[in-house]
């Protein structure tokens, strides 16, 4: 097991230098340079040396690298050129939205996701079946942005319900959080759990086609053991590794939704970071987020070891 | 009822759509097992040995079903009889396991791989019986011990994975015996595994039936498993019985063609002539059985009737039953 | 070309393969005879602004009084333009170093998709977002940024493709009859490449059209007064109240156009690869 | 023993595949696939390798056609050393050599048609005229029994058993000299095996091939093969020819081996010699003779020493210490 893990961190750790670097690259490619957007066209070339200076802009890309990379390791990754203020801490305090509003996510996507695609894999060609079919095709389909801006105009014109405004904290008032964060964490809930839908049927099916769901029924157990406590138990393998992709999915479209909902979240800043021009910003966010996704990858891959006994650990 | 089980007129369809008459798999099949006593099963891939007896359990899998008109009637311990094909879902699970149990061709995929053996001996025991977790843990070692397992402590607690086809083998008869079976329906028990490993469990399988009331199934394509494990054997082909007799009868004197043949392509393996005895042609697939016999094209006794209307199962000799025109009541008179 | 035929005679035979068939040709034509169609330049004001449905402006007019239908229609060229070349540069680059990958193995294919891996770890959004800050915003950049987004998902599965194409057997039969490498790569592979090739890149599309929606929704992609689906919902959203149709028509075709491409997808997996199919 | 000259000679073929571990997947051991195998096959003639799932038998068919590649050890093709050949001579050489495979639904590409997989060999290796392609596809048919309507069909729409003559057809339409039959009837039913033998028996005879038949099933390598070997473990431990090996089984597998076959008799008495146990994994080899752990004879020098091949008869080789 301490070998199956330790080889899994290793193998995430070119990856994780490969985003760096990639974010990185990213930066010194962008056109128009940082101190024109800072002080102007007109600047004096004192004071463009002085704040190249200050920003380390003047050293050679690779110690610039390293030392970007560096500071991310001790946890200093830079200021905003906006606010001065140091970037981690902001990056911290608005993870928390997005966490929560992925988190939430997930599970309502889960919650309407692995039922129904197991209802669909037991009642295959039914209508059930194709209810749910239809259901997932739509979930895969319709853009979570739109789906908000649909949502958004049917609940005012026909309900005149407004989204609230102002974000307030889990822990300063949960209540009024969750009423802030329950329709955009649903809507990209919804929009997620057409695949993960899609996947359960389909390995449930796969695992119920099995011999040894034959045994388990000629054993005596109801459809109810077969299903749940064999044939989901083994398309759970899947579906997890479906799920931590999904993270990304998730991660993604919750710049979008922050972004409609105005909730002050990580992709709300990184898009303020690219309208600002504010790059090490933008930098900032991008890696944390890459980090976080490379992260929750690996975790649902230390799971599925776990969950199934037939990986060996070394 | 004095026998153990009893098909009658047994037919499994597999539809078509709504348009069209269902494919009929298997067709007109009697048979009559008794009490402790060891029947074979034998014939070719596809000629619906397997599914017979899936349908004994009432385990035909999506989208086949039982045809009308068709009976499986088995007795239970307490005299009770049953007709199989039309119990309730529940009666049916209260049957599986505990009544009736089976073993499957392939040990390696017949266990569910998530969870240990003594989880899913349990779950037999569970099913059918009220034992707290002690006595079932007892019951599954002794159960293990019985089929000899090595080490059966350390096996309980292993996965299906750790183990090799033989032993998993075992298990599965563990599991299908766990719960003093009336039936035990084995299909193909031993293809999938090595012949020395093959001779353990057949071995294993001759003794156990020594200390157990089990009736015993065995499906089989090999007529040299049927020799050793059978008393009474029935011969399959395209869906139907073609023969059916004491093992001793079909080995001395097959009165089937196709049994004949099958045989002496068998037997000739090992003797001197060069060129094996072959049955010509090829199986016809179900659907496209024509009227006649569904021997008839790869018969070398074919004649015009065989071709005309199809020949019934008759007994030839006492308890010898065949399905052929040559051995039809009054064929001499027809000549 | 025999081929091609076959797969759009059986994809016309089932009939979600039909609608998606039927639906996708209409927005090809929509979107090749937009001048035609419309009535008003796209991107001039003909009208009052926000004015309702009407026989003269069928989808009503924004609020700077332009056409929504004929914004609409010139917006389906994007997405389609966008939709093919991204997939066009994903799937090139993707066949091609899957195909490498897979078929040489060893650290080729290591570094190949150790480079796939470091892609695959942006959300696809975010990733096109960084790239287009390089490139700029526009048609040209959001085409290029999406493509090298879609790379990873070709890549990877055109080497899962071929490598377990390379354990068939009768590939080792070929092998054993003294085949030689380029026949039996272009006669015994390559089609169990294509199959999932295809279906992959219906799907492509479908998600590149989404990302661009999504992009210039952001008002990071397509730039007005260009008329972009996604740049049209975003305007839509200050005047959700007072113009309801500014929204729903963008997004119902972007909604439509991506449930289309999916349902072919699904059709074709279905045809290509009986296998898949439950 | 035969008269004719030894048209593949092995000596000591071996052949490893790595096993990867640890933190950094480096080769922490081998499998012993195929170990110290040595025989030889004569024009002509049939040499049978029988054994259980998992003894190398196959693997040894492959290596020796070089489809895999072996570790060390000899293969002489006809005096030619078939491992000093680049890529590409042996490519050429394929055509004197062929591979059968056991399972006729996998083998063949399901996109060719019957003429086109016939084809592709000729094409392959020779370079011929369409005319002179259709006769050689036309004569190859006939012999397995396909008939010339049927070459425009495609696999799946064949029987099991016409496969197999189909795959047989591809095999020997370059008229090679030797034939490895990988489990050639395992996959078919009773009575399609018996008209597959025969069929390879008849080409046998009428194209003088040799053939090295592998096989589990120990009632067909006797009828087939004029000589068998015993494999176990990755090694031959008794070989010789048929009949004398079968009358007179020197080695205590193949003596296990023999009394596991299911006797097609019901009368006769059934005296077995039981094994215990199952085959150890060749990834982990037992030290010593690796039949030690599951033989009823089994002596102290078993464990520690593996036995040298010894010839007890002309031509009957075995491998244990109770000979010593």
């Amino acid at each position: 097991m301490k070998n199956y893990i330790l080889r899994r961190i290793l193998q995430v750790v070119p990856v994780l230098i490969g985003i760096s670097i990639l974010i990185f690259a990213v930066m010194k490619m962008i056109p128009g340079d940082v101190i024109s957007g800072i002080l102007g066209v007109e600047a004096t070339p004192e004071l463009r040396a002085q704040l190249a200076a200050k920003y380390g802009l003047d050293r050679p890309y690779l110690v610039q690298y390293l030392d970007w990379i560096g500071g991310v390791l001790h946890g200093d990754f830079g200021e905003s050129i906006r606010t001065s203020a140091p970037i981690l801490p902001e990056i911290l305090s608005r993870f928390k939205v997005t966490a929560e509003l992925t988190i939430l996510a997930a599970f309502i996507s889960w919650i309407i996701a692995i039922p129904l695609g197991v209802l669909a894999a037991v009642k295959r060609n039914t209508l059930a079946d194709r209810f749910v079919r239809v259901f997932a095709l739509l979930g895969v389909s319709v853009p979570n942005f739109a789906l908000s801006i649909l949502l958004i105009l049917v609940l005012s014109l026909a309900f005149s319900y407004f989204p609230p405004l102002g974000y307030v904290g889990f822990l300063e008032d949960p209540l009024r959080n969750l009423q802030i964060m329950i329709l955009p964490a649903a809507i990209l809930g919804v929009t997620i759990s057409g695949s993960v839908m899609r996947m359960t049927r389909s390995s449930v099916l796969e695992v119920l086609r099995q011999d040894f769901i034959k045994t388990v029924r000629a054993k005596g157990a109801s459809e109810r053991v077969a299903i749940f406590r064999h044939a989901l138990r083994n398309a759970l393998i899947p579906i997890i590794t479906l799920i931590g992709m999904q993270i990304g999915s998730l991660l993604g479209g919750a710049v979008i939704v922050e972004q409609i909902f105005s909730l002050p979240g990580l992709g709300q800043m990184t898009l303020t970071g690219i309208n600002q021009r504010d790059y090490p910003v933008v930098q900032g966010c991008v890696l944390f987020i890459a980090f976080i996704y490379v992260l929750v990858n690996l975790l649902t891959d230390l799971l599925y070891a776990y969950i199934d006994p037939r990986i060996s650990y070394d | 009822m004095e026998h153990l089980l009893e098909l009658r007129n047994l037919s499994i369809d597999l539809p078509r759509g709504k348009r069209q008459s269902p494919v009929k798999l298997v067709e007109g099949v009697d048979l009559t097992v008794r009490k402790k006593q060891n029947f074979g099963v034998v014939g070719e891939s596809g000629c619906g040995k397997s599914i017979t007896c899936s349908a004994i359990m009432g385990l035909l899998s999506y989208p086949l079903t039982v045809g009308a008109g068709s009976s499986i009637r088995f007795l239970k311990e307490n005299g009770e009889e049953l007709e199989i094909t039309s119990l309730s879902p529940a009666e049916l699970r209260k049957l599986r396991g505990k009544d009736i149990s089976m073993i499957f061709q392939e040990p390696m995929t017949a266990l569910d791989p998530m969870y240990t053996i003594e989880e899913q001996i349990n779950e037999t025991l569970r099913f059918h019986t009220s034992l707290s977790k002690p006595e079932m843990h007892e019951a599954a070692l002794a159960m293990l011990k019985k089929v000899k397992i090595p080490r059966p402590e350390q096996i309980l607690k292993d996965y299906p994975h750790h183990l090799s086809g033989g032993m998993l083998q075992r298990v599965m008869i563990a599991i299908a015996l766990i719960n003093n079976p009336r039936l035990l329906i084995a299909d193909e028990p031993t293809t999938a595994l090595d012949v020395t490993i093959q001779a353990q469990i057949l071995d294993l399988m001759n003794e156990l039936r020594e200390s157990y009331d089990t009736s015993v199934i065995m499906i089989t394509h090999d007529l040299g498993v049927i020799a050793e494990t059978c008393e009474e054997v029935a011969v399959f082909y395209a869906g139907q019985v073609v023969e059916q007799a004491s093992v001793e009868e079909i080995f001395r004197a097959a009165a089937h063609p196709y049994t004949a043949g099958l045989l002496k392509s068998v037997t000739s393996l090992g003797g001197e002539e060069k060129m094996l005895y072959t049955i010509q042609g090829a199986v016809p697939t179900a659907g496209n059985f024509g009227q006649g016999c569904r021997f008839a094209d790869r018969c070398e006794y074919c004649e015009s009737r065989c071709r005309e209307s199809a020949p019934a199962l008759t007994e030839i000799s006492p308890g010898h039953l065949c399905r052929c025109w040559l051995h039809a009541p009054g064929k001499e008179a027809a000549q | 070309m025999k081929k091609l035929l076959q797969t759009l005679r059986e994809l016309w035979r089932d009939p979600m393969g039909r609608i998606s068939l039927i639906g996708i040709l209409l927005i090809i034509l929509m979107a090749i005879f937009a001048p035609q169609l419309s009535h008003f330049k796209p991107d001039k004001m003909v009208g009052m602004p926000k004015a309702s449905l009407s026989a003269q402006f069928w989808f009503g007019t924004d609020n700077y009084g332009r056409d929504i239908f004929s914004r609409i229609v010139y917006g389906a060229r994007v997405s389609l333009q966008v939709g093919l070349i991204a997939v066009g540069i994903g799937a090139t680059a993707g066949y091609v170093l899957g195909l490498i990958a897979g078929y040489f193995e060893g650290w080729v294919d290591r570094v190949i998709m150790c480079l796939m891996d470091i892609l695959f770890a942006f959300p696809s959004i975010l990733l096109a977002i960084l790239i287009s800050t390089v490139l700029g915003r526009g048609l040209v950049p959001t085409m290029v940024a999406i493509g090298i987004v879609n790379i990873p998902v070709f890549a990877r599965t055109v080497r899962a493709s071929v490598i377990s194409a390379k354990g068939l057997e009768y590939v080792e039969n070929a092998r054993s009859v003294g085949v030689k490498t380029w026949p039996i790569l272009i006669r015994h592979i390559s089609p169990n490449v294509v199959a999932p090739f295809t279906v992959q890149a219906t799907l492509a599309l479908s998600s590149a059209i989404l990302t661009e929606a999504s992009m210039s929704f952001l008002g990071l992609g397509i730039q007005p007064p260009a008329s972009s689906w996604g740049s049209m919902l975003n305007e839509a959203r200050t005047f959700m109240e007072q113009a309801p149709w500014m929204a729903i028509f963008p997004a119902l075709f972007i909604i439509i156009t991506i449930l289309l491409f999916n349902i072919m997808g699904d059709s074709l997996r279905d045809v290509l690869d009986p296998k898949l199919k439950l | 023993m035969s008269e004719h000259a030894v048209l593949l000679d092995i000596q000591n073929l071996q052949t490893y595949f790595p096993i990867t571990g640890g933190v950094f997947q480096k080769t922490v051991g081998h499998v012993h696939a195929v170990e110290n195998v040595s025989f030889q096959i004569r024009e002509q003639e049939t040499f049978g390798l029988v054994g259980e799932s998992g003894c190398g038998k196959s693997t040894t068919g492959r290596t020796l056609l070089r489809l895999i590649e072996p570790t060390a050890g000899e293969i002489l093709f006809d005096g030619q050393d078939l491992r000093a050949l680049s890529q590409d001579e042996l490519r050429q050489k394929r055509r004197d050599m062929q591979l059968i495979f056991q399972n006729p639904y996998s083998s063949l590409n399901p996109r060719m048609s019957v003429r086109q997989l016939l084809e592709e060999p000729l094409q392959t290796h020779f370079s011929l005229s369409q005319k002179e392609m259709d006769e050689q596809v036309l004569w190859i048919s006939q012999a397995v029994g396909i008939a010339p309507e049927q070459l425009s069909r495609y696999p799946h729409q064949f029987s099991g058993g016409q496969r197999q003559r189909i795959s047989i057809a591809r095999a020997l339409i370059t008229k090679p000299r030797f034939v490895v039959a990988d489990e050639p009837v395992s996959a078919l039913d009773v009575s399609i095996q018996a008209q597959i033998l025969n069929l390879l028996l008849t080409l046998q005879k009428e194209l003088k091939l040799s053939y090295l038949f592998i096989s589990h099933d120990l009632n067909v390598v006797r009828h087939i093969s004029n000589r068998i070997g015993v494999m176990y473990l990755g090694r031959i431990m008794e070989q010789g020819d048929t009949e004398a090996v079968y009358r007179n089984p020197l080695h205590p597998y193949t003596k296990a081996l023999l009394s596991a076959i299911p006797k097609l008799d019901p009368l006769e008495e059934k005296s077995r010699i039981r094994l215990e146990g199952d085959v150890p994994s060749p990834a982990d080899p037992p030290k010593g003779c690796p039949f030690h752990n599951r033989c009823a004879n089994c002596m102290e020098v078993c464990r520690n020493v593996v036995p040298e091949e010894r010839e007890l008869e002309p031509g009957h080789f075995v491998s244990c210490h109770l000979y010593d």
